[in-house]
């Protein structure tokens, strides 16, 4: 069990009432301003002492109430990215990221310095003092500064809402990375879909204080109505791949999933490697016919197996494509037009360029599949 | 109100250390005449530079003629209303579980007692205590020896506070303030001869419009008051009421 | 332990007043230097920042002196102040308010100089974009963040003319009920035989007026720092 | 003109040399963290004098250092939203959403107090201290404090970065209605092209200080190459059209366009109202035949003008519909098998859900048109 | 004006090592106090934050005896001090220097305390979850961050240092070389008919010697708000 908590707190007319576990690499805490997110990280990074509960991180008793047990904030090794950067002032940016090394024993100094540097993009601004820098400078140094203190557990709030999709995406595969082969349990806050689509192995959904939803990010994405958004609907189905093979000319990679062939742009895995990917409900069409002459490339065969609630106009299809869940979001006249009653056969048609590096995540599976044994 | 008491009252300019003879004084002229005096006590220079700024005060009465003459020599006071009302006399004190015997006169070696320990007194330069203190010394052939070995302080009474409380083996003050304190021994008297005459001058200022004043002067001159001086160990000067 | 005398009160009362005084009438002052020893760069400025800090770095006395030449009935502020305004000075409890305002002033400035250097600049560019003009910002923003400092300066201020004795002495005399404070009383005690119990008592007074300003200083700070300062 | 830039300033290492003329009464401001977009915002509300240049807004000259002209801040009457808050930590939230107020003649207050806290979703909050407020709780009431002091030009500073999307979606309609009926111009500090692409009528693209790109929305959204980011390509063309009909019982809407009848999600605004429709180029599939039983409601006919720039594996395809310029991005591949060469008809198929509240704008484009004029 | 003599000049020299020892003595435990007494609740907190406010509160001589009683030779603390440490205060420069620092305590202790209320607590906080002990996110964050309050209370120590007289002539006397300060050597000039024009040139020695502290520490403080305050 990576994170277990079961913690109530009262601030000011704001109760915290929170009950999960998590056994995710990285366990996304998704909920609306004032749901209480940055609460809960506080918790459990020790800035403040819940009034009654317990959080177990990794096996170790943080708080217990009950017990009167609390571990006070610099020794629970807990990286921290601030929802507001809090950098110190006083120092410039390279002994803002060194500050963390000072504390962490040596030999547990694995976060390398150049490589975090590199990523952030931040080598030029080194000498600067924070005063200077810019809103997104400020963020990616908090980012490092929490990655170079070699944390046991590193809780991210909102560490990305203030860059840009550029800088992000540089950004991504290296959080993944930290996930996957760092073992530095990530609890990421953050009110982008997308995000949580891409990294999440596990999600917490938070409203009101409350824990309306918890458990795997492949189930709790399923579960559209949660994410309702302006943006398109980012919620869907995560199914897990392979790379068979690449089509150097045309930049594109093809992915085997039990679901049947995808075509998506040019991977750099080699053949072989596990992926998961994620199919937007939104970007799927249904056909009832086998299409013709369409610049889709990918088509996927399979049977209604029932349709969700309607959100308005639409409607979720879920098809049973050879044992793996799609999640097609259609609109009610549609299903009714084309009569999709459970048991029809349709093809599922959906475009390789929706495939986009937020769809195609490292192996997040590895571990999805770890989690679930 | 202030304003309004200061109007009434006689106010007179008087160096600290006289503060209890003086308030029994103008306690009793107060029962005696219905009028009120209000006497403001400091250090003898301050206030014969206060009453060189303009001071409201109708009587000055200073420890020290040197600050006096500097009134006189400014045209600050009325000549013809000098006296010197009182007189006092110096003495060297130790502390009490002291058993130090000292003999004053001339070829006294006080540095030699002293040891490593110092000799309290005002500043001997400033504080007439510590003027007269000088003096005797000189007098006695002592000064070289302790000059390097003194404590000065800006007031009589703190030089008598380091000997009461034992910082400093010896001191010099006034037979008044030995006196008063149980925890120092008056180990000789200085002789009179050795020192300048100890004199408490008083007169009235030159700007003084006060139609009691001069009544408060007759008063502190009369030998009504002088009871309350004794009682506090001055000498009152026989010649006092003669004065001028 | 017997009473305070007669006269010993008036002392109380006056000082009470006269520190009052002195810290009320430094404050606008005191807040106005402040600002513009730690805003303005302008001709002049080390030159006030010195003549701020002098009370400090000189015995009192010596500032009493000073004050006795400037300020007395004879000097020529003094005159002038007298003769214009018929305001004097010297030798009422108007010039011990002065005295001890003017010993308490380096205090009051530097503690406010202090909290105007932590305030945020970018609170006040704000106020700026709200549309408030810079002395409306001042007034809305920065004073309300400063009120930390300016409870600590007053506190300082109020305390150190409670303690007051070399310049107030100096410049206005030691007069039973016009200039005579805690600190005079005390000294003119101390300084004939028999007078250390009223002298003790005088002290302990003191300590208790100065509790009190603490304690109601730590009250206001408690009040205002909870809204000025973030948690 | 609403606003006419031409500065050069020196920060540090940094310089900004930015020259812009910008007729939108939306204008936003892209570009990559630390690419300027704070600093010339800055300039513009006088929170710094540029070392050079000249800044007309609205016919009011507020710098010109060839002239020593400069406008302080407090009477340039620009609201701004700054990117970390700002709020007055010695006032509640009441007091400092009413903080410009004090400083704007009586009749000149127009925005209603009521209106713009219900709308913020902070009518909880008034009683309480800034220090006790969520990070998108105070930047909702930053953003109420300078709507409040009813600014003649409104600059916000990625105001929404820290709301959840649910928030945003309430709050869009409101900025387009400050847009188009408040009549006070904006300009929007944001890194996601989702949200230019729904408010701006202009657009202006900064990179590393200088100004790249700039223009009315419509053609710079267009080049698709400018907003390059990991997610969903958003970018695509904007196209203006009409409310035709309600279907209410599936709850949609048919608009008619220049390039044909689109059915989208229900509505809110009565039949006639101009609309502003984005056709993300990431959404449209393309097929030679006409297609046939398929979910997709929408299939335009239109003609290949030319294909764009390839983005790796895509390439941008520009149809001709009816004389509208629709962009469809699709994989290289399907360029070669469908042989789509410019003056082939096809069909542009495109789903209902993808028109999304973000792709549906208010009336910007009554905007765009005068803008044009 | 004619230079000055050479006992003079050795009041000058002392008074600038009392004044220099007297704030950097008080240094250390003037910052563990204001943070005490900023931070921390705990009982006799009230009673410490009078304490250290009395000898601002009372006459300066009020304090020079309660030294005297408890430092001097026959003192609890003076008799203990001597005896285990062989640390000898009455009538000796570091006497001056001890009632020189408890003189400028009070100014001290309030600026570090106002700084350190002014202290953004959310960086302590950043600083302990990236693993510092909470003695060292004093020393690595609040310390440097109060360093404005550091520099501006060692000024108002330092400056009172130089000016202060009643207490130090009471608890160690006037003793030339020894602990004839500047203020001492001025009182002694003032109190002879003529002597102003030497308290006058020490008058203006101790100007200097402030514009001189005032100027470094102008300059420190720039150098250090640089760093320490966001623009
Ligand atoms: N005072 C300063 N001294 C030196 N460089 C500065 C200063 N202020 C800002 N800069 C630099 O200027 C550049 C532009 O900063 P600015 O804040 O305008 O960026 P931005 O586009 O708003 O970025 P973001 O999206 O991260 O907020 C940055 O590279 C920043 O480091
Ligand atoms: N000190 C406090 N006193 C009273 N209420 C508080 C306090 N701190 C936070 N709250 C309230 O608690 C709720 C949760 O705050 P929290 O910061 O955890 O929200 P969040 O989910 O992080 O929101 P956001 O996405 O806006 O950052 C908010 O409604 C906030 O107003
Ligand atoms: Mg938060
Ligand atoms: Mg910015």
């Amino acid at each position: 069990m990576i994170l277990d908590v079961d913690i109530r707190h009262r601030q000011g007319a704001f109760t915290l009432q929170a009950r999960f576990q998590s056994e995710g690499k990285l366990t996304a805490l998704f909920g609306p301003s004032g749901s209480g997110k940055t609460t809960l990280v506080n918790a459990v990074s020790g800035l403040i002492r819940p009034d009654h509960g317990r959080i177990v991180a990794q096996g170790r008793v943080l708080l217990d109430t009950s017990q009167g047990a609390f571990v006070p904030k610099h020794r629970r090794r807990i990286g921290y990215v601030f929802q507001e950067g809090r950098l110190f002032p006083h120092l410039n940016v390279r002994q803002n990221l060194l500050f963390g090394r000072w504390f962490t024993p040596r030999r547990e100094r694995k976060a390398g310095f150049d490589r975090v540097v590199a990523l952030l993009g931040i080598g030029h601004l080194l000498d600067r003092r924070p005063s200077t820098l810019s809103g997104g400078e400020k963020q990616r140094v908090a980012m490092g500064r929490a990655l170079l203190s070699d944390p046991h557990l590193l809780l991210m709030d909102e560490p990305l809402a203030s860059l840009d999709e550029a800088r992000k995406a540089e950004i991504y595969p290296y959080i993944e990375r930290l996930r996957d082969e760092g073992g530095v349990p990530i609890v990421l806050v953050s009110h982008s879909v997308a995000e949580i689509a891409r990294l999440a192995t596990s999600i917490v959904v938070l409203s009101d204080g409350q824990v309306v939803a918890s458990g795997p990010a492949s189930e709790i994405l399923r579960h559209t109505g949660l994410f309702r958004q302006p943006g398109p609907v980012e919620a869907g189905a995560l199914i897990e791949g392979r790379v068979v093979q690449h089509e150097e000319a045309f930049e594109l990679t093809v992915v085997q999933t039990r679901a049947g062939t995808l075509t998506v742009p040019r991977l750099d895995y080699p053949v072989g490697t596990p992926l998961r990917v994620r199919l937007r409900a939104r970007d799927i069409i249904l056909s009832v016919k086998p299409p013709e002459g369409l610049s889709a490339l990918n088509v996927l065969r399979g049977q209604v197996s029932c349709t969700g609630e309607a959100h308005g106009p639409s409607i979720d299809v879920i098809l049973d494509c050879e044992g793996e869940a799609l999640v097609a979001r259609v609109t009610r006249k549609s299903v009714e037009e084309l009569d999709l009653v459970p048991g029809r056969t349709v093809h599922a048609i959906i475009k390789s360029i929706a495939f986009d590096p937020e769809a195609l995540g490292g192996s997040g599976f590895v571990n999805m599949r770890d989690m679930n044994d | 109100h202030g304003s309004q008491a200061e109007a009434r009252d006689v106010v007179v300019f008087a160096a600290a250390s006289l503060k209890n003879a003086l308030d029994d004084a103008g306690a009793a002229w107060t029962q005696d005449s219905g009028k009120q005096v209000a006497i403001s006590y400091a250090a003898s220079s301050a206030l014969a530079k206060q009453i060189d700024a303009g001071a409201p005060a109708d009587l000055f009465f200073s420890a020290d003629p040197d600050w006096m003459d500097y009134a006189a020599s400014k045209g600050l006071i009325r000549p013809e209303s000098r006296a010197d009302l009182l007189g006092n006399s110096l003495v060297l004190i130790a502390p009490r579980d002291s058993a130090v015997q000292i003999p004053l006169q001339p070829g006294l070696d006080l540095a030699a007692l002293l040891g490593g320990n110092r000799l309290a007194m005002g500043h001997v330069g400033a504080v007439p205590a510590g003027k007269y203190g000088k003096a005797a010394l000189e007098k006695l052939g002592a000064w070289t020896g302790v000059k390097d070995k003194l404590a000065q302080t800006d007031n009589v009474r703190a030089a008598l506070l380091l000997v009461s409380r034992g910082e400093a083996a010896l001191g010099i003050v006034y037979r008044t303030d030995a006196a008063s304190d149980p925890n120092v021994r008056i180990v000789a008297v200085f002789p009179e001869g050795t020192h300048p005459p100890i004199v408490y001058p008083v007169a009235l200022t030159a700007e003084s419009k006060h139609p009691d004043a001069a009544t408060f002067l007759a008063f502190l001159r009369s030998s009504k008051a002088k009871p309350f001086f004794e009682k506090q160990g001055f000498v009152v000067m026989s010649k006092a009421g003669s004065g001028s | 332990m017997e009473g305070l005398s007669p006269e010993e009160w008036a002392a109380v009362r006056l000082s009470l007043k006269v520190a009052f005084v002195a810290m009320a009438a430094s404050l606008l002052p005191g807040i106005a230097i402040a600002f513009l020893l730690e805003r303005k760069r302008f001709w002049g400025r080390q030159a006030l920042d010195v003549l701020v800090h002098l009370p400090l770095v000189l015995p009192p006395v010596a500032v009493g002196w000073f004050l006795l030449i400037g300020f007395g009935r004879r000097g020529t502020i003094g005159a002038f102040l007298a003769e214009q305004f018929g305001i004097v000075l010297s030798f009422r409890w108007t010039g011990a308010a002065l005295a001890c305002a003017i010993m308490g002033f380096p205090l009051l400035v530097r503690a406010i100089r202090l909290s105007i250097a932590s305030v945020d600049r970018r609170l006040e560019d704000a106020a700026g974009t709200l549309g408030a003009h810079p002395a409306w910002v001042f007034l809305v923003v920065t004073l309300p963040l400063i009120l930390p400092g300016i409870i600590a300066g007053m506190v300082l201020s109020f305390a150190k003319a409670m303690g007051e004795f070399g310049a107030t002495i100096t410049f206005v005399s030691n007069i039973p009920g016009e200039t005579q404070t805690i600190p005079s009383a005390i000294y003119a005690l101390t300084q004939v035989p028999g007078g250390e119990g009223g002298a003790m008592r005088l002290t302990l007074v003191s300590i208790a007026i100065s509790v009190a300003a603490l304690w109601l200083s730590e009250w206001l700070a408690r009040r205002v720092g909870r809204r000025v300062l973030a948690p």
